[in-house]
């Protein structure tokens, strides 16, 4: 059973680090700001979230478990609201354009 | 490679990953590109802590990443609230495309 | 242990090179975000030097009020900063290079030979813990050892607060103070501003509650709330009250009146200014404790909203 | 080289920075980051000594730290009526900087390089 768990950490992991690499590979690569907006936020939903999970089994039940779903639960609900205000103002020309 | 390696590893290759991210602070090109960098970092931030806090067993990380994930979407909200002028061009925000 | 060597100089690089992009990128918005990014990089070197307590206040400040600070006063500078282009010559330049450099050489000198072993107090520090009822030994420093400090402390932000108000014209004077918002009640922010505040009260509370006995305490629990705060108004779901309330004005001494008064009383009970009566350290600490949090949040707070700009709706 | 050396190393090199940008930049907020900066070249010195300082089973010496974090809290409240005083300066004058035309003599022999 410990096996498993272990096995499912690194594999949960490990993906969630390969959505952070994505992350960063479209905030450089991606052409303009509303696709490195969808690169941006699948790095803090996925990604995190990934961490989180593959971290569950590893912690103590039940303060910290609670405290790394909450972490996730307050990524989740920044990332979106963050990602529509950015929109916004990506869509009105960024700011001050340069 | 027992479990504490693997997950400091695992957070030095966030870290290193999001930290990447930040060349597109310095490249920019306009300010809302920067505050995503942030934004990323903060992520990526977070999850290397998470990852730390668990492996050295120090749970007064995990407090730390919480209180940086609360506060996450707080630089974000001021910037877009400082960006986006009341007095001027707010009103016809959707339609100029 | 190599790994770890490795990130830690991965960190300082980084940390060092956002400190120079942020001094040497010409544009102020820009220098204000990589500003913010290098609060968060501090964040990471405070948990890699095992100093959770300053991570926690650190996180707090940086993730939460001084980058909602310095973004606010960088937006409605921002037409006047772009015109100052220009900078000092090369003269001028090259001495503060040069005399940065001395500074920074000087220092490094010092940061080499520091003594070996190094002098600390943790060991007496950690014989008298028993005696404060506390638990976490920074909560102790900051409450029974060197009690002196955080009372001047909660004065000074007072001070600092009553410096911010007193810079209000004269015809606001007593008024309330303004974030720059332009949200409607419908939009994402407000959804937002609704549902994280009580998850987040309940945060800011357990920080402060678990200080006595681990890394928290009421300074970081007082960011968070303040934080709160500011993310309801800056919504624009609820106004700053004007500050000539009177309510708001006694919660604003309670904090520093109560421990003074504490602090005082111990002449008579224990002997000594700030010495606790045996047996009752810890009831004490906390109610100084409670006493200050009202305080800090709101001094906190108000501190980034700056002066009042209008008057209150008669 | 260990961990405090090097983040004291660092912390040394981070007030040269800082005391740079506030003296080359002409901008005051500009300047009040740069002295930010230095304060936390400042508190990360102090770090470095308290966890130098690590004994009695604890990751660092409990006084420093107690004093770190009383620092950080003074530190933006003096940064927070910085920004309150350049704001009011803002609101009187209109222009906030600390050079230009106050002292154009000084940029005539100075001259701006390319």
């Amino acid at each position: 059973m410990k096996i498993a768990l272990d096995i499912f950490t690194i594999f949960s992991v490990m993906a969630g680090a390969f959505f952070f690499l994505a992350g960063t590979v479209g905030l450089l690569r991606f052409p303009d700001p509303l696709t490195r907006l969808h690169a941006l936020t699948k790095a803090d939903n996925l990604g995190l979230g990934l961490v989180v999970l593959g971290l569950l089994p590893q912690t103590h039940w039940p303060l910290d478990t609670i405290k790394l779903i909450a972490i996730w639960l307050f990524a989740l609900l920044a990332g979106a609201t963050v990602g529509q205000l950015m929109a916004c103002t990506a869509r009105r020309g960024g700011g001050q354009p340069k | 490679m027992t479990m504490p390696d693997f997950l400091l590893s695992a957070a030095a290759f966030v870290l290193v990953m999001v930290a990447l991210g930040l060349i597109r602070i310095l490249r920019g090109p306009e300010d809302v590109d920067r505050m995503m960098a942030a934004q990323l970092f903060g992520s990526g931030g977070i999850a290397a802590l998470l990852l730390f806090g668990v492996a050295t067993e120090a749970k007064a990380v995990i407090d730390v990443a919480l209180t940086l994930a609360l506060l996450a979407a707080f630089a974000s909200v001021a910037f877009v609230q400082g960006i986006s002028r009341p007095d001027s061009d707010d009103t016809q925000e959707t339609r100029d495309e | 242990m190599t790994l770890a060597l490795a990130v830690d100089i991965g960190l300082a690089l980084l940390i060092l090179a956002m400190a120079a992009w942020t001094i040497a990128v010409r544009d102020t918005f820009a220098s204000v975000i990589g500003f913010v990014t290098y609060g968060l990089l501090l964040t990471l070197v405070w948990v890699r030097l095992a100093l959770p307590d300053v991570a926690l206040t650190e996180a707090a400040m940086g993730g939460g009020l001084t980058g909602a600070l310095l973004i606010g006063a960088a937006a409605r500078l921002r037409r006047t900063e772009a015109t100052v282009r220009e900078r000092p010559g090369v003269f001028t330049r090259t001495l503060a290079a040069v005399l940065s450099a001395t500074v920074t050489a000087a220092l490094s000198f010092c940061v080499l030979n520091l003594p070996d072993p190094a002098p600390t107090l943790a060991p007496g520090a950690a014989a008298k813990l028993g005696s404060t009822g506390v638990g976490n030994p920074v909560t102790a420093v900051l409450l029974a050892y060197r009690s002196m400090d955080t009372l001047l402390e909660a004065i000074v932000v007072l001070i600092a607060l009553f410096g911010v108000w007193s810079l209000a014209h004269d015809r606001f004077w007593g008024g309330c103070p303004q974030l720059r918002t332009h949200a409607d009640s419908e939009g994402i922010l407000a959804y937002f501003a609704r549902i994280l505040p009580p998850i987040g009260i309940i945060v800011g509370v357990y920080i402060f509650w678990i200080g006595a006995d681990f890394p928290g305490g009421k300074f970081q629990g007082a960011t968070i709330l303040a934080a709160m705060w500011l993310l309801v108004i800056g919504a624009g779901l609820a106004h700053f009250p004007p500050v000539s309330q009177a309510w708001l004005r006694i919660l604003l001494v309670a904090g520093p009146l109560v421990f003074m008064a504490i602090g005082f009383a111990g002449i008579v009970t224990a002997g000594a200014v700030f010495a606790y009566p045996d047996g009752f350290a810890k009831p004490l600490i906390l109610a100084i404790e409670i006493a200050l949090m009202p305080t800090l949040v709101l001094a906190l707070a108000l501190l980034v909203a700056g002066a009042p700009q209008r008057m209150p709706p008669q | 080289m260990n961990g405090p050396t090097l983040f004291g190393l660092c912390a040394a090199a981070l007030i040269g920075f800082g005391l740079y940008g506030l003296i080359v930049n002409p901008q005051p907020l500009r300047k009040i980051i740069g002295f930010n900066i230095i304060g936390s070249g400042v508190f990360l010195l102090f770090g470095t000594i308290a966890r130098r300082g690590a004994a009695a089973g604890m990751g660092g010496d409990p006084v420093p730290q107690a004093l770190l974090i009383t620092g950080i809290v003074v530190a933006f409240s003096a940064t927070a009526l910085a920004v309150a005083l350049l704001l009011r300066l803002f609101d009187e004058g209109g222009v906030v900087t600390l050079v230009s035309e106050a002292s154009p003599t000084e940029a005539k022999a100075d001259p701006p390089d390319a």
